[in-house]
């Protein structure tokens, strides 16, 4: 009943709903009528239907009270309010002066809400007209990500495409990588020297895709060292790393007919704290004295720590990353670097699978098209720019839409 | 007790210096304890955070909760060798849920995203740039397209092909050189932190 | 069989997930996976932190070299898992937060691990030292620039950069080191660090594939395993 | 005497000076160590002789270990720590933006603050995090502090204790919920910002102390970050700026700055160009300019000089590093 009253109020653009603003406002007429600031409401509320979403938002948007203005104005805030099918008001929002718009989250498409959006001043609120109850509804496709869709599904199917005519038997050209090159002596090096050969694939866990590059070139350089049956450890900073590790090097030397050699000992897990695992690895490198160190994946400021205490002992060091701000830390300090891209190409590339080099080319359409886009899109926003070209800023815009991911 | 403690770390701290002068029985000391008591550490914080935190206290009731159980109980099938493989599906649900996750992830921010910020004029928007802002953009558009062309897996770097791929190697180089120089300044900040506890905190000879 | 499920459920799961960015309704998917993810990692720390007693047991019993180490690595982790675990030392109940203040377990973060971690990364200090005197040397081109540019970079950020080229006119003031350091950092930099993001952006793309399907799929064993 | 003698040695002298100094310290007899202006130039010219005699000894073809700059880059960041020297502070534009972002905020405007760094990275995170607050509290700014590390609002917490100690603030005599909150710590990385966006009750339903949300007056009314003026990221990796800057400010179009430790900062430089960041504090140098922009002094410009002579070595070992190439006739590997 309560409610029904207050919604009259509220209607007619009168002094207010919510009880605790009640009793100020109560309070503050108490001491002096003259004391009592007046605003106009907002008005021309609007809910719209909130785009590209799961059927739980609305858009509010409305003009502003005339009274709040920026200076001397009136209004210290907005309240927004939210009706639930025709239920009671409650309070969902505070906003600051000069807002125009909300968005209204967590609703159910079931329901149909209704808002009103009030000015606030030091005596009270005053409210707008409540909206026409309105349900949200659920989008099933986000055309706002339709360039996003499109132009991942034009390179995906670059790297399907080229993935399918590898194995249709074309032979696929992909230029020499020296760092991979150099992956074989470095399990030679060590066989020769008697001594074992370290991996490490970085510190972060199997939710990582970095984690998952350094296991597939585990996974291919694991047949080497069965065949030469050098010694391989790895102590790791995760638990599903230690599995995965042990899967893939069992499966490894299976395949190179060594499956005798393999030993769940080669892996072991240490703690999955950064530095903890650090000062282990360290200390296992001036002990061990290892021939050649892998480094491969996801590393952050231990990079040095390692690659530094490597190179200390004289092992041959490969290390790869696809974190920018550590590869310099490689690049001083380990023999072979593999750069960023290098990293995630290095299991294909060193697998000499048709399939697997085929995705290489398919990721070069990648880059061509990057470059393409640059090129034209620089060119053209230079002309537009500098000569006031309307065609070519057009051509600018296009390409900013297409490109922009949010 | 506070004396113990702070010699304990001081101690701990120092263990773990001495290993610049070569591996000694002092590092040593202080990796075991690291290694120990850093492995239980993360595993309390997971327990609480993870099992207590969103079992018993946060959102017990979501379906997908129980899931994430299910699949962790696979992965311990590990323990079992006859029913050992089937630890594999719990594997290759994280590996597919990472590529795919990733594979959006990545494109949009690192390849979309980054492109759409190359594109821009080289002589400044407008008739307030300087010379230097020209020059700037510039060598960014260039060094950009060139760095591509490095990573060009289909083409031998000869030519001008390798001209520009040279070019590349030029920028990523400069890059690796910048982000190493700066770097130094934050690892010596690091440094000053701990020496600040040991001479400041622990000795008191800082003024 | 053994080998089919496996690769059917990583291409199911991958090709969900990228699906799912373009579907509202499962937008929360990617969310729902950090979570199983995080669930299932507690699960495992039974393989590996079991691993880990094993093989330092292991090497107490076989009294290997250095095993009275492994004595202490042991002592350390159950000491951190009971008073963890039991919540030992904690004010009040059971019910506060594990690592509230006067804890043992929070008191055995401040006093041991923190300035074990501490170390262990200040310990960069002395490196990067010496990786700078050994690394930065014009051997080649290539070298020669990476010292250049790194060289620039540390003296832009010292006093003696600042006064060392404090002598050109304010006309030509991008030939001050400091300022100098800031184009470098704006500039070049910037574009080697695009090129390399959108590298390994088309990357990780790749591999995505090859993984979900089923190109790469070593990490899952063997069958006869 | 043989090396082991030595080593023994040597551990028992320091043992022995540590515990004097410690005895000192808790006795009261001893506050401090301070050299003139006169013994520190002493001290630096002396450094840069044992450098030249180095260099001349590279020169001869008698090149030196690992350890040996090992022992100078300890000497050098130490040694700073007693002397009385001064120096001046470029303020870069980066740190002048993001002050200018704070500056323009009115009384009262909510600040996000988010603490994403342990302990390691506190040498040169905290002191910028202590002038943030420092700022805030001085101009009347409420603070909502998460963290996406789980150490992260300890530090936090570590920080606000410290700065309530001080006169002009202890004065304002400001509230916990009102004034301040600490919302803790949330597992999920990205996510969590991501769910913020649409709601941060949802991700903290109670505070650090475990307060419920609805419970703490400054909160209350927060919604999601259209009730956030400003954010503030302190950032050691992942997670951090890169994914605030993603979710928080690309998605939801947060107004962001952000301090960075000085290795990860170079990655962020590209988001100022774009205009997806208001500036950034890089390192200890940011912390320092920063400190200096808002007037204040703390562990960031105290520490400055430890640096900058660090900085001084490693140029030094630099260029004997060259010499000694150039003098092995380029062959030589070290």
């Amino acid at each position: 009943m309560s409610f029904h009253i207050a919604f009259l109020l509220l209607s007619v653009s009168l002094i207010v709903p919510s009880p605790s603003a009640q009793d100020e406002v109560a309070d503050s007429v108490a001491v002096s009528d003259s004391a009592l600031v007046v605003a106009a409401p907002p008005t021309s509320v609007i809910a719209s239907e909130h785009e590209y979403d799961d059927g739980e938002a609305l858009d509010l948007s409305w003009v502003p009270s005339i009274d709040d203005q920026l200076v001397g104005g009136l209004v210290i805030a907005y309240r927004v309010y939210r009706s639930t099918n025709g239920g009671e008001l409650e309070m969902i929002e505070e906003l600051i002066p000069g807002a125009n718009q909300f968005t209204s989250g967590e609703l159910s498409s079931d329901s149909s809400y209704s808002y009103v959006v009030a000015a606030v001043t030091t005596s009270g609120e005053f409210a707008s007209n409540a909206t026409a109850p309105l349900s949200p509804e659920t989008e099933w496709l986000n055309y706002e990500k339709k360039w996003l869709f499109l132009i991942g599904l034009l390179i995906a199917g670059a790297v399907m495409y080229f993935i399918e005519t590898a194995r249709k038997g074309k032979k696929l050209f992909v230029r020499k990588i020296a760092g991979l090159e150099a992956i074989d002596d470095a399990v030679g090096r060590a066989t020769e020297m008697g001594r074992s050969i370290l991996f490490i694939p970085g510190i972060q866990d199997m939710d990582d895709v970095q984690t998952l590059a350094g296991l597939t070139i585990l996974g291919r350089i694991a047949g080497t060292i069965a065949e030469y049956d050098t010694k391989l450890f790895m102590p790791v900073s995760r638990s599903l790393v230690m599995t995965a590790a042990r899967e893939t090097i069992k499966a490894s030397f299976q395949t190179a007919g060594r499956p005798d050699k393999y030993s769940d000992d080669m892996v072991s897990y240490v703690t999955d704290e950064q530095f903890g695992y650090v000062a282990h690895v360290d200390g296992i490198m001036v002990r061990e004295k290892p021939a050649t160190v892998f480094l491969l994946g996801a590393f952050f400021a231990e990079s040095l720590i390692l690659a530094e205490t490597g190179n200390s002992i004289g092992a041959i060091q490969i290390a790869g990353t696809a974190r920018p701000a550590q590869l310099p830390f490689f690049i001083a300090a380990c023999d072979f670097t593999l750069i960023g891209e290098e990293l995630f190409a290095a299991s294909a590339y060193l697998s000499n699978e048709p399939r697997a080099l085929g995705s290489l080319k398919g990721q070069d359409v990648g880059k061509a098209l990057a470059m393409i886009v640059i090129v034209i899109g620089v060119l053209a926003a230079t002309i537009a720019s500098a000569w006031q070209v309307e065609s070519m800023q057009s051509i600018v815009d296009t390409l900013n839409s297409v490109f922009s991911t949010n | 007790m506070e004396h113990f403690a702070i010699w304990v770390a001081a101690f701990l701290t120092m263990g773990i210096i001495s290993f610049l002068y070569k591996d000694n029985a002092w590092y040593k000391l202080s990796e075991a304890i690291f290694v120990g008591i850093s492995a239980g550490y993360w595993f309390v914080t997971l327990f609480w955070d993870n099992i207590y935190g969103k079992f018993w206290v946060g959102r017990g009731d979501d379906a997908m909760l129980y899931i994430g159980a299910f699949l962790g109980l696979l992965m311990l099938m590990r323990l079992v060798p006859k029913v050992g493989w089937i630890s594999r599906w719990p594997l290759a649900f994280i590996v597919g849920a990472t590529a795919g996750f990733y594979l959006i992830n990545y494109f949009s921010s690192n390849v979309m995203r980054q492109v759409e910020d190359t594109i821009m004029p080289l002589l400044g928007t407008d008739y307030s740039a300087t010379t230097y802002d020209m020059i700037g953009n510039i060598v960014i558009a260039v060094g950009t397209f060139s760095g591509l062309v490095y990573f060009f897996f289909s083409k031998e770097h000869k030519g001008v092909f390798g001209g520009t791929a040279k070019v590349g190697i030029f920028f990523l180089m400069i890059t690796f050189g910048a982000s190493f120089g700066y770097t130094v300044m934050s690892r010596m900040s690091l440094l000053i932190g701990r020496l600040d506890f040991l001479f400041g905190d622990w000795l008191g000879m800082i003024k | 069989m053994r080998r089919q499920i496996p690769l059917f459920i990583t291409f199911f799961v991958g090709t969900l997930l990228i699906l799912s960015v373009f579907i509202p309704p499962m937008e929360t998917l990617g969310e729902d996976f950090t979570l199983f993810f995080d669930i299932i990692a507690v699960f495992a720390f039974f393989l590996g932190g079991g691993n880990l007693v094993r093989v330092h047991i292991t090497k107490l019993i076989k009294r290997k070299p250095d095993w009275g180490f492994s004595v202490v690595t042991l002592v350390g982790f159950a000491f951190v898992l009971i008073v963890g675990l039991f919540k030992i030392g904690n004010p009040g109940d059971i019910a506060s937060s594990v690592t509230a203040e006067g804890s043992w377990f929070q008191e055995s973060f401040n006093y041991i691990l923190n300035p074990l971690q501490s170390t262990m990364y200040a310990l960069l200090a002395f490196f990067v030292a010496s990786a700078s005197y050994r690394a930065f040397r014009a051997k080649n081109r290539e070298a020669t620039i990476l010292l250049v540019a790194a060289f620039v970079i540390l003296l832009g950020r010292t006093p003696f950069g600042m006064a060392l080229t404090s002598w050109i006119p304010e006309s030509l003031s991008i030939f001050q080191i400091p300022n100098l350091a800031i184009w470098i950092m704006n500039s070049p930099n910037l574009a080697g660090q695009r090129a390399i993001m959108i590298g390994i952006g088309l990357g990780v793309v790749s591999m995505s594939l090859r993984l979900i399907l089923g190109i790469e799929r070593t990490y899952l064993g063997d069958d006869r395993a | 005497m043989n090396a082991r003698m030595k080593e023994i040695l040597v551990v028992a002298v320091l043992t022995v000076f540590c515990a004097i100094m410690y005895w000192g310290k808790v006795d009261g007899w001893m506050t401090g160590f301070q050299f003139s202006f006169g013994l520190s130039m002493t001290v630096v010219i002396l450094i840069a002789v044992s450098l030249l005699v180095i260099l001349y000894l590279t020169l001869r073809g008698k090149l030196i270990g690992r350890r040996v700059v090992f022992l100078y880059v300890g000497i050098s960041v130490t040694l700073p720590f007693f002397m009385s020297l001064s120096q001046e502070i470029k303020i870069s534009p980066e740190v002048q933006t993001l002050y200018e972002g704070i500056a323009e905020l009115p009384p009262g405007s909510v600040v996000l603050t988010a603490f994403d760094y342990d302990p390691p990275s506190a040498p040169e995170l905290q002191p910028m995090a202590e002038s943030f607050f420092r700022y805030c509290f001085n101009n009347d700014l409420k603070v909502v502090v998460i963290g996406l590390w789980p150490q992260g609002p300890q530090q936090a917490n570590i920080a606000i204790e410290k700065i309530l100690l001080d006169e002009a603030i202890a004065a304002k005599n400001l509230q916990y919920g009102i004034d301040y909150v600490n919302l803790g710590f949330q597992t999920g990385n990205e996510f969590v910002i991501q769910r913020m966006g649409s709601d941060f009750k949802s991700m903290f339903p109670t505070d650090y102390t475990g307060t419920p949300y609805n419970d703490l007056p400054l909160v209350r009314n927060i919604k999601n970050f259209s009730n956030i003026d400003y954010g503030f990221n302190l950032s050691a990796g992942y997670p951090g700026t890169v994914e605030w800057v993603q979710v928080a400010v690309d998605r939801y179009g947060l107004k962001m700055g952000a301090g960075n430790t000085a290795v990860q900062a170079p990655q962020c430089y590209p988001y100022i160009r774009s205009g997806q960041l208001v500036g950034i504090l890089g390192g200890m140098n940011g912390a320092a300019e920063f400190e200096l922009m808002t007037g204040t002094v703390g562990k960031g410009t105290k520490f400055m000089l430890s640096q900058s002579f660090a900085h001084m070595i490693v140029i030094a070992f630099i260029i004997i590093g060259n010499v000694a190439y150039f003098r092995g006739g380029r062959k030589q590997k070290l």
